[in-house]
C-alpha cells in the first residue's frame, strides 16, 4: 500500500511542465534553433514523441491534448514521405497545418512578454491607496461594509447556493436570464415613459431570439401583472402600460 | 544615493499609515539620518511654496502627505460619487434578486432562510433594486427588481452579462499557483 | 475658482481610479474643460520639472498619480510586495483575451490548444477580464473581453495602445523568454 502512495505522491502533470502542446511544440523549435516556416518534421515529431515517452517513464500523467498533438505531427510526417501528386507543386506544404497555429500562438505569446515589460501597476508604479481614511475623509464608510465588484456578487450568489438547494437556481440559464434581461429594459421604457406599442417593443429586434425574448418577457409580465395590455377600438393599435 | 528626496517622496506617497523615520532609514539602507530629515523638510517646505493640493505633516510618531484641510469640500464631493458598499447580507440579496427577478420579498426569504425586509430596503434606498409592481395575491406583496444603477455600479452592459451557475462550474477551478 | 491646480492635485492624490475629466468637471461645476486641462498638463510637467517621486498619467480613460518606476524596487521594500504572479498560462490567455476580444473560451483554447476554463476564472476573479455578453448560438457562449482594471494594471490609455501584433514573417528570429 505505501509503495502505491509513494508513485502518486511523485506523479506531475505534464502540463505543469508544459502548459500544452503547444507550449512542448515551441520549446522544441527553440531549443532547435529552427525556423518555424522550415521545421524539420521529422526530427521534431521524433523529439515530440521522445519526450512524452520521458513523462510516461517518470509516471507523469500525459494529457490527451498532448496526444492529439502526436497524432497531428505523425500524419504531416507521412504525408511530407509520399510524393507530391501535383506535378508543378501547388500543392501546399503538409507542414502548414501546424505552422499556422504555431505562429498565432506565438504571437500571442510575445503579445505577453511586452505586457509583462510595461509598467506593471502594484509592481513597478504604485498608487495612493488603503488609507484609513482619517484625512479629508472624514465621513467614512460604516463598519462591516466592503466594496463590491461583479466577482463579489457572483461570489455572494455561489455561496447561497452551497447553503442551500441549488434547486432554487435551477431555473437559472442563459435563456431565462435574458428574459429577465428583457423584462428588466420593458420596466425601463415603462418607468420613463408610462406606456408603449407592443410593436415599438420588437422595432430594435435582429434575431429570432431576440424575437422569442421579448415575447416571453411580455407574457412573463402580464402573468404577474406588471403591465396592461391594451388595444385601441379604432386603430387597432396595442399599448402597454405599466401593471 | 541620487534622488533621496524623490525616493523618499515616493515612500510617503504609498505609505498606508505615518512613515517613521527609521522605517525609511531601514528601506533604503541610509545611515544618515541626518539626510532623511533634511529631505523631510525641504520636501514639506516645497509643498507649501508650490501651494500644492497636499502637505507633509507629522504624525503619530510618523511622517505623511495630506490634502490640505481647504479642500475637503471638493473631496467629500467626489468620494460622495462612488459605488455604495454593501454589508454581505446585501450582497446576497442583491444577488437573489439580480437573478430571480421578478421576485417577491417572500422568495428571497425562502431561499435565505432570515427576513430581509430590511435588507431590502437598503437596497432599495440605495438605488440598486427598485419596485417593479405588486403581486395580485393576499396582502398584495412587491415583486422587486433590479435597477439601471445596479447595471452601472457593476459594470454591466446588461443582465445577459451575468453568469450561470452551470457556467461558472463548467470553468472549473482557478489554477493553484495562480491563486494568493 | 482660485487654485483650481491645487484642488484638482488633492483630487488626484485621492482618486482610487483613475480620474475622468468630466468627473473632475462634474465635481467642481467647472464649465471650462480647457481649464481643467490645462491644470492637469500643468500638473504633470511641474512632476517632471520638479523631479518629484510620481508622476500624472492618463490610463483607462482617466488621470492618475503613480509613483515613478525606477523607485519601484524601494517601494517594494517598503511594502514587502511579492511578485504579483499570474503565471505562463495566466499572461498567455489575457494577451489572447485583449487582442482577440470579443471572444469565446473555445477561441482561447483553439490558440491554445489546451482546456482554459480553469485560466479563464482566475482571470475573471483578478478582475483582468469580463463577461461582455453571450453569442446568440446553440447554448449561448460566454463572450469575454478585458476589464478597466486591465488598462490600469499595464498603463494602457485604452486597448488602441496595445502594440501590434509582431508580423508573422518576423516570428522565428528572436524568442519568447523560455522562463522555465
Amino acid at each position: 500500500m505505501e509503495h502505491i502512495q509513494d508513485q502518486t505522491l511523485y506523479q506531475v502533470h505534464l502540463g505543469d511542465l508544459f502548459d500544452g502542446p503547444m507550449d512542448l511544440l515551441v520549446h522544441l523549435v527553440k531549443k532547435n534553433e529552427v525556423d518555424i516556416y522550415d521545421i524539420p518534421i521529422a526530427s521534431i515529431t521524433q523529439q515530440y514523441m521522445e519526450y512524452l515517452e520521458w513523462m510516461k517513464s517518470v509516471n507523469i500523467d500525459v494529457a490527451g491534448e498532448f496526444l492529439v498533438m502526436a497524432a497531428t505531427l505523425t500524419y504531416i510526417k507521412s504525408r511530407m514521405l509520399l510524393p507530391s501528386h501535383d506535378e508543378e507543386g501547388d500543392e501546399e506544404d503538409p507542414r502548414m497545418e501546424i505552422v499556422r497555429p504555431l505562429a498565432e500562438y506565438l504571437q500571442f505569446k510575445y503579445a505577453a512578454e511586452d505586457l509583462m515589460e510595461r509598467d506593471r501597476l502594484d509592481w513597478d508604479v504604485f498608487l495612493r491607496k488603503g488609507l484609513n481614511g482619517v484625512e479629508a475623509w472624514p465621513d467614512g464608510y460604516p463598519e462591516g461594509f466592503t466594496q463590491v465588484s461583479l466577482f463579489q456578487l457572483i461570489d455572494a450568489f455561489q455561496e447561497i447556493v452551497k447553503r442551500v438547494s441549488p434547486r432554487y437556481f435551477l431555473d437559472v440559464t442563459p435563456e431565462t436570464i435574458s428574459v429577465r434581461n428583457r423584462i428588466s429594459q420593458i420596466a425601463d421604457i415603462l418607468e420613463d415613459r408610462g406606456s408603449v406599442t407592443f410593436r415599438e417593443l420588437f422595432d430594435t429586434e435582429v434575431t429570432k431570439t431576440d424575437i422569442i425574448v421579448t415575447l416571453l418577457a411580455i407574457l412573463e409580465m402580464a402573468k404577474l401583472q406588471l403591465i396592461r395590455i391594451m388595444q385601441h377600438v379604432e386603430s387597432g393599435i396595442i399599448r402597454i402600460f405599466r401593471g | 544615493m541620487d534622488n533621496l528626496k524623490a525616493i523618499i517622496e515616493s515612500l510617503l506617497f504609498v505609505a498606508e499609515t505615518p512613515l517613521k523615520l527609521d522605517k525609511i532609514k531601514s528601506v533604503l539602507e541610509v545611515a544618515d539620518r541626518k539626510a532623511i530629515r533634511d529631505a523631510l523638510s525641504s520636501l514639506a517646505e516645497e509643498y507649501e511654496s508650490d501651494n500644492r493640493g497636499f502637505f507633509l505633516t507629522e504624525v503619530a510618531g510618523g511622517f505623511q502627505i495630506r490634502t490640505r484641510p481647504e479642500y475637503g469640500r471638493w473631496i467629500r464631493r467626489l468620494k460622495e460619487t462612488r459605488p455604495p458598499r454593501l454589508s454581505r447580507a446585501g450582497m446576497e440579496t442583491l444577488a437573489i434578486v439580480a437573478y430571480k427577478q421578478p421576485v417577491l420579498r417572500s422568495d428571497v426569504e425562502f431561499i435565505r432562510g432570515v427576513d430581509s425586509g430590511g435588507t431590502l430596503r437598503t437596497l432599495l434606498e440605495r438605488g440598486l433594486i427598485r419596485i417593479m409592481g405588486r403581486r395580485d395575491l393576499p396582502g398584495r406583496p412587491i415583486i422587486y427588481g433590479t435597477t439601471r444603477k445596479f447595471l452601472e455600479i457593476f459594470d454591466l452592459k446588461d443582465l445577459n452579462e451575468l453568469p450561470t451557475l452551470k457556467e461558472l462550474k463548467d470553468l472549473g477551478e482557478t489554477w493553484p499557483n495562480d491563486s494568493r
